[in-house]
């Protein structure tokens, strides 16, 4: 059984709870053991490297050093603070004179940076531990028929790790068909949600989302599935104020890839955090899932 | 040593090119004093070694004082060492019994500090002086060449090499893997920039290669082990079945016209167009045999059919036939093996295979050209709608650090040539987008000027995605090209109807084992490497293996032809000196100390040592060791040892450079 | 006429040398019947002085096995060189250092520590040997160790070596041999320097495994390993001196199924037995890149034991820095 | 050599092997275009670096050398095709051995310069004289190579 340092991050405890009860049970299912870090820290979210660098990179680097100490690798659910952790263990290792600054404030909480742990989004693990294949065997009720459009989000795959295609990558397709179910193919899917621009500039951020669901709507999508709390947020609670702005009548339901894998393994949907949407599940996934 | 040596020293000035910063005379004097011991019975400096008058003192005291060895101190071996070789030979003492040690490029032109350089120089002649004792005489070694040469790879540059070599009346193998010799050419439409039909200046070239007395054409084979050394190579050619018989077949196309099985082809009409399963590969085809494709014959499938058989007027269908094993003798070898298209679909953000009307160049080509699949009709992928405007990318796949670093040379005057077929035959607006124009060639700027004139849109900046997700009601339906026009600074998203993606060159896919298979190597990019990057661009390291047209880097039609009347120059006069002196630098391997460990056998990339199974020990072919050392140094038993760079002259030479070899009471701090 | 005179002496050595005298089994009885034996203090009560009182030259076959590990050691070789004819480095210890050659990887004062101050040993007053202590009676003394052992070629000079840990019975009785013969004048002595009980070649040569051509991606410890009975250790990866080791054992180690350690030293001709491992080692990895070799190499536990775990004290570097400096 | 007054600065003698056709070329373009280094480095012209013997490194650190420089072509520009990884192979694992024996494994450098670097080939030999100054003299025991001058003679 594989194990893991979990990060669930500030939005997994409310907002997105449903992303965390979801990443738990399947992890579960599928033989992953996610160990939640202690005393866990902010990552620092989508703005405070704009603020003040050296203390977001602290921020980051103390969550690695706990990480550290398990000797586990980390994985975090949310795009977001994936980015800003592997980005720091990165940009730490190079930078080792920032790292030795750092590593005399985290001395305060009896911590050290040694660059030793890896950084892992919670899909990348579900994509490359289990894989698609093995993920299909465990499958017991397949989504058949329900088309389901991936949508990445723009820090999934960045920065490049290895060599994994960042402009065209598949992995979040093959995971969709190994569920029993079909990736539609749009082209937007790698485009931005909008992100935190929805607070200081609405409207071109809804914009945004009306393009991301309109793609997704023009390739008969059923469900977009999302890996991100921020992606999650932004496209299916402000799908109502986009049909406002734009006179659209959007109701695209929106849901976590680990819900759809979660249902695919027939995991009860209280468990997996179903019942809290904005936008009511679509019915043809109501007909497929069992239990 | 059983006999001391006599060793004369010679320190050179260079002008004041050593003189100025070398004490020269203190250096001499030095060596004279405290050499002694090692054998040094004579030390002079002198003006200008390399002259004349230079020489002349060596030879001189050679005869005179009965020198056994010679060292001079003066610039490096790569320059002046045949020169110091040959006068010890005029002086009758063996060229390979004098050392020359460098105290210019690596002493008086890299120092300044005279004290230290002084120093430096005493040591460098220290460690010549203690290596020169283990010096022995060598001589050349000679080997016959053989007057047939086998010009691998049948494109422009492999027919041109071999027409050259026939025409001056000696024996060619031309070796092609496809059925028909012609290459990426045969496939072009036009030629750039004079724009003539590329068909019509090859198949004259092609037929006459077909047709030449001296030519033993083998399509449709493979050299899949080459033997022996320069002079003296012996390749295995695979020649495999065509399941027709030549000396039957007429060519004259009934067979393909019968045969009901079409298959894509996948090769020539790069996936635009048909063929069937009996073809030849296009109707200007040399030889003009067809082959029957047994992976789509529905014969070798099913078992029935013979359609061809049966309407084949001259009986040559033999489904039986089986690959023949040809042994070759040649003396010269000239590898033109050529290039692969770059994988376009390794871009994923230029969508090709995802986004029907993006096009590659070679794609672009077939569809150009009049006896392709489209009748020359420049159409979208559904092969009717005429595209109203067209963006063609440049550098796709090269000058790109994620993909190739290198420029593919041809890609600009192919755009630029793509850019006036579009406009020439559609009257569609054309984007050019670019990285840089390069028109490094005869007529080539003219040719750039010309498209300006045409009112091509030229826009620099690279290509950031192609995608077919529309914002604006303009682009619906069309393929918007997102970009950052660099000139103007601006994102811009232009709206087109195709796409041409300018693939760049890349080394074929078997380059490497290619290279392997003839024991020469490959650059980091994959290329085949020459010999020197400028003044032997078609040898190689290994004697007898010549390269020539995109086998050893991008570049164009004029420049692969001139590759291949260049190295069947170079062979043309190997032949004629009718043999090859090699330089006497081998392992050789003793065989009473040889164990038969082993370790020895990977070391040799030349495939110069072989294990004889039955004595269990290794032995170096002499002809084929390039003299590199790697197995003397590898040898666990100290069982190899290497002439010209032997232990105790490599051991010697660090004593000396460490004055190690100075009586302990004479080193001056 | 008298018999020609035979002493055999061991310096810093295990006494293993001698048992392999005693195991040529009734040729014993050769050297009894050809020698006279003057000295050799594990077979027969002796006293230095008796050598001393000899003639120089009057021995005709010194046997000297063991290293120069202290300056008795030392004395002796330059007393027997002295009075032999022929002195013959016999053993992995006299020819290249042996196991207690080992100790020039570390410093003399550990070395002492450890014999006197570690944890087995009973010395709560931490007493260490002093070289020289007054008594009423007079001074008595002990030998002073020398901070590096040396080979007793770095000492005295030597006529021939005869490898080994210890020398091959078999190839002790045909040294013996060809030296009675030699003093009958029915055979000729090889020239001086030479090594005399073994072959020109490496164990390969004598081993009977099957080789091909050897790339591996792991090395990886005997003990660990379910080797192939019939193939080459090496090719199996397993870290087998035996590329490397003068050949006349037999091959004994590799032919029940160990590999060899090196015990026979460097070939004919090798100026240092490790580099010639290092050499031999590197060329079997096969891999281009720097970090997969160095994992490679992680297989290999202590490199400079391995490859120089008799042959130190012979070796070109002699011993490690630390152990240079006392 | 070892022996320096103690007001001059530390002056290391460093033992540079070099190939045929990269790294000896290197150094002559470094002397064509009449650029500086240190004078410390003395070279030995080897046809590759393949041909480099762990012996040539033991020879040189035993006889007072205080680093030891390899150089051959540029991976995969090798002229004898592949052989420069042969010499990384080795480098690597010589590197091990030294350390143990007390030799920082700093004193012995792998450098790849093709034949038009002169410049790289400067700057690297300039880097390395420091790190080996700074390193302080190996001062490897020498006298204990020289033991057979000064043992005694066989009687005549």
């Amino acid at each position: 059984m594989k194990e893991y340092a979990y990060f669930p991050g500030c939005s997994l405890e409310k907002m997105a709870s449903s992303y965390h009860k979801s990443s738990i049970e399947t992890a579960k299912k599928l033989g992953i053991k996610l160990k939640e870090l202690e005393d866990w820290n902010c990552c620092g979210a989508t703005t405070y490297f704009y603020i003040d660098e050296l203390l977001a990179y602290t921020l980051c680097a103390r969550n690695l050093a706990i990480a550290e100490k398990t000797g586990l690798d980390v994985v975090a659910p949310c795009s977001a603070c994936y980015k800003n952790m592997y980005f720091t263990a990165a940009h730490l290792k190079k930078d080792v004179d920032l790292a030795e600054h750092i590593n005399f404030a985290l001395e305060e909480d009896d911590l050290h940076f040694n660059g030793t742990v890896g950084v892992k989004h919670l899909i990348e693990v579900f994509a490359n531990d289990i894989g698609p294949e093995e993920l299909k065997n465990k499958v017991t009720n397949p989504l058949e028929g329900i088309r389901v459009a991936p949508y990445y989000g723009c820090q999934i795959v960045r920065p490049q790790k290895d060599k994994e295609d960042v402009e065209q990558p598949m992995f979040f397709e093959e995971m969709i068909s190994a569920i029993g179910a079909t990736p539609v193919n749009y082209p937007l899917k790698m485009r931005c949600c909008g992100g935190s621009l929805i607070i200081s500039s609405r409207t071109a951020a809804l914009g945004m989302v009306r393009n991301l669901l309109q793609s997704a709507v023009d390739a008969q999508a059923t469900v977009v599935a999302t890996a991100c709390p921020m992606c999650q947020v932004n496209l299916e609670v402000y799908q109502q104020q986009v049909n406002q702005e734009f006179g659209t009548n959007f109701a695209v339901p929106i849901m976590y890839f680990t819900q759809l894998i979660g249902l695919s393994l027939e995991i009860p949907q209280k468990k997996l955090g179903i019942g809290q949407e904005f936008i009511a599940m679509a019915p043809a996934l109501r007909q497929v899932i069992k239990g | 040593m059983d006999k001391k040596e006599k060793i004369g020293v010679y320190v050179c000035h260079c002008g004041t090119n050593i003189a100025g910063v070398v004490n020269v005379g203190e250096v001499s004097t030095w060596a004279a004093e405290n050499l002694k011991n090692d054998g040094v019975v004579i030390a002079r400096d002198y003006k200008f070694m390399c002259s004349s008058l230079g020489q002349e003192l060596i030879q001189k005291d050679i005869k005179e004082q009965g020198l056994t060895r010679v060292v001079v101190a003066a610039c490096s071996p790569h320059l002046h060492e045949a020169t110091f070789r040959n006068a010890c030979k005029g002086g009758g003492l063996n060229p390979y019994l004098c050392e020359l040690v460098s105290i210019r490029e690596q002493d008086s032109w890299v120092h300044t500090d005279k004290i230290a350089a002084t120093e430096k120089a005493k040591a460098i002649l220290s460690g010549g002086v203690s290596r020169v004792i283990h010096h022995e005489p060598l001589e050349p070694l000679h080997v016959p060449i053989h007057p047939a040469t086998l010009v691998v790879g049948g494109g422009i540059a492999g027919i041109q090499a071999a027409l050259e070599i026939a025409n001056a009346g000696f024996p060619v193998y031309l070796v092609e893997r496809e059925p028909s010799i012609g290459g990426h050419m045969a496939q072009f439409d036009k030629t750039f920039p004079t724009l003539d039909c590329s068909a019509c200046i090859l198949t004259p070239k092609m037929v006459d290669a077909g047709n030449h007395p001296n030519i033993t054409l083998l399509t449709y084979s493979e050299v899949e082990k080459v033997d022996g050394y320069v002079g003296n190579f012996v390749a295995t050619i695979r020649k495999r079945a065509r399941s027709v018989n030549e000396a039957d077949c007429t060519g004259c196309g009934i067979c393909w016209e019968k045969c009901p099985k079409k298959v894509v082809d996948n090769v020539f009409e790069a996936g635009m167009g048909y063929r069937k399963a009996v073809y030849v590969s296009f109707p200007q085809a040399v030889p003009k045999y067809p082959v029957i494709d047994r992976e789509n014959c529905t014969y070798y499938i099913k078992g029935t059919c013979k359609a061809c058989e049966k309407f084949c007027p001259t009986n040559a269908i033999n489904f039986a036939q089986e690959d023949e094993i040809l042994n070759v003798q040649v003396g010269n070898i000239i590898l033109a093996t050529g290039y692969d298209l770059f994988d376009s679909r390794r871009i994923t953000q230029y969508g090709y295979g995802r986004l029907a009307n993006v096009f590659t160049s070679l794609e672009f080509e077939r569809m150009s050209n009049a006896a392709g699949p489209t009748g020359g009709n420049i159409v979208l992928r559904d092969g009717k709608t005429v595209p109203k405007v067209v963006g063609i990318v440049h550098c796709v796949g090269s000058r790109d650090k994620n993909y190739n670093e290198y420029c593919s040379a041809i890609c600009c005057m192919q755009s630029l040539k793509f850019a006036h077929l579009v406009e020439e035959r559609t009257g569609a607006e054309v984007y050019n987008f670019y990285i840089d124009i390069r028109t490094p060639g005869k007529g080539y700027e003219e040719f750039y000027h010309r498209l300006l004139e045409e009112g091509t849109h030229f826009i620099r900046g690279k290509v950031a995605e192609i995608s077919d997700a529309a914002r604006l009601p303009a682009e619906e339906g069309k393929l918007i090209m997102q970009v950052e026009d660099t000139l103007t600074a601006n994102q811009l998203r232009v709206p087109v109807d195709m796409v041409i993606l300018s693939a760049g060159l890349e080394p074929r896919h078997d380059a490497k084992e290619v290279a392997n298979r003839f024991g020469i190597s490959c650059s980091a990019d994959g290329w085949l490497i020459e010999r020197h990057p400028k003044l032997d661009p078609v040898a190689t390291v290994t004697e007898g293996i010549y390269i020539a047209g995109c086998v050893q880097g991008p570049k164009d039609i004029p420049n692969s032809v001139a590759q291949g009347a260049a190295a069947a120059a170079r062979i043309l006069g190997k032949i004629q000196q009718k043999e090859v002196a090699l330089e006497p630098i081998r392992a050789t391997i003793h065989e009473e100390q040889c164990s038969g460990c082993r370790i020895c056998n990977n070391m040799c990339p030349f495939n110069a040592i072989l294990f004889h199974e039955d004595k269990m020990v290794s032995e170096v072919n002499p002809a084929l060791c390039q003299g590199c050392g790697t197995c003397v140094a590898a040898c666990p038993a100290g069982a190899i040892s290497g002439t010209g760079f032997s232990n105790e002259q490599i051991l010697s030479q660090i004593n000396g450079l460490l004055l190690l070899n100075i009586p302990k009471k004479e080193v001056v701090a | 006429m008298s018999k020609p005179k035979f002493a055999m002496y061991w310096a810093a050595s295990c006494g293993g040398c001698e048992i392999a005298v005693l195991n040529i089994h009734e040729k014993i009885l050769d050297v009894d019947a050809a020698f006279e034996v003057v000295f050799w203090p594990v077979a027969m009560d002796a006293k230095y002085k008796d050598v001393e009182a000899m003639q120089d030259g009057e021995i005709t076959l010194c046997l000297f096995n063991g290293g120069m590990r202290n300056d008795e050691n030392e004395h002796i070789a330059k007393l027997l060189r002295r009075k032999s004819k022929i002195m013959v480095a016999f053993g992995s210890c006299a020819c290249e250092g042996c196991i207690p050659g080992l100790a020039n990887f570390r410093p003399i004062k550990e070395l002492v520590d450890t014999a006197f101050s570690t944890i087995s040993t009973d010395n709560p007053e931490n007493i260490r040997p002093q070289t020289s202590y007054s008594m009423p009676e007079g001074a008595i003394t002990i030998p002073t160790l020398n901070p590096m052992l040396k080979t007793l070629d770095q000492v005295v000079d030597v006529d021939y070596y005869m490898p080994g840990c210890p020398p091959e019975s078999h190839q002790i009785a045909a040294v013996v041999d060809l030296v009675i013969a030699a003093l009958n004048g029915k055979a000729e002595l090889p020239p001086k320097g030479a090594t005399i009980g073994a072959g020109n070649s490496t164990v390969c040569d004598e081993c009977q495994r099957k080789r091909n051509v050897k790339l591996i991606k792991e090395f990886g410890r005997i003990q660990f390993t379910e080797a192939d009975p019939e193939l080459c250790l090496l090719e199996q990866g397993i870290p087998c001196n035996g590329i490397a080791t003068r050949s006349g054992c037999n091959a004994r180690c590799p032919s029940v199924g160990a590999q060899c350690i090196g015990c026979y030293g460097p070939a004919e001709g090798v100026v240092d037995y490790g580099a010639r491992l290092i050499a031999g080692f590197a060329s079997v990895i096969d891999s281009d890149d720097p970090v997969e070799i160095d994992k490679i190499l992680d297989g290999l536990v202590d490199p400079a034991g391995q490859f120089y775990r008799f042959n130190l004290a012979g070796s070109l570097l002699r011993a490690s820095k630390s152990a240079q400096k006392g | 050599m070892t022996d320096t007054p103690e007001t001059k600065p530390f002056e290391p003698t460093i033992i540079g092997f070099t190939c045929n056709w990269c790294s000896y070329r290197a150094a002559d373009m470094a002397g064509t275009a009449r650029m500086k280094y240190a004078p410390n480095v003395r070279l030995i012209r080897l046809m590759c670096s393949g041909r480099l013997d762990p012996t040539f490194v033991l020879k040189a650190f035993a006889g007072g050398a205080d680093a030891v420089l390899i150089s051959g072509c540029h991976p995969g520009d090798c002229h004898y095709i592949n052989q420069n990884y042969k010499a990384l192979r080795r480098f690597l694992l010589m590197k091990r051995v030294l350390a143990q024996m007390g030799i920082q494994p700093e004193r012995l450098k792998l450098l790849w310069a093709s034949a038009a670097e002169g410049a790289i080939f400067t700057r690297e030999i300039n880097e390395f004289v420091e790190q080996v100054r700074a390193l302080g003299p190996l001062n490897w025991n020498t006298t204990a190579i020289e033991v057979h001058a000064e043992k005694e003679e066989v009687p005549a």
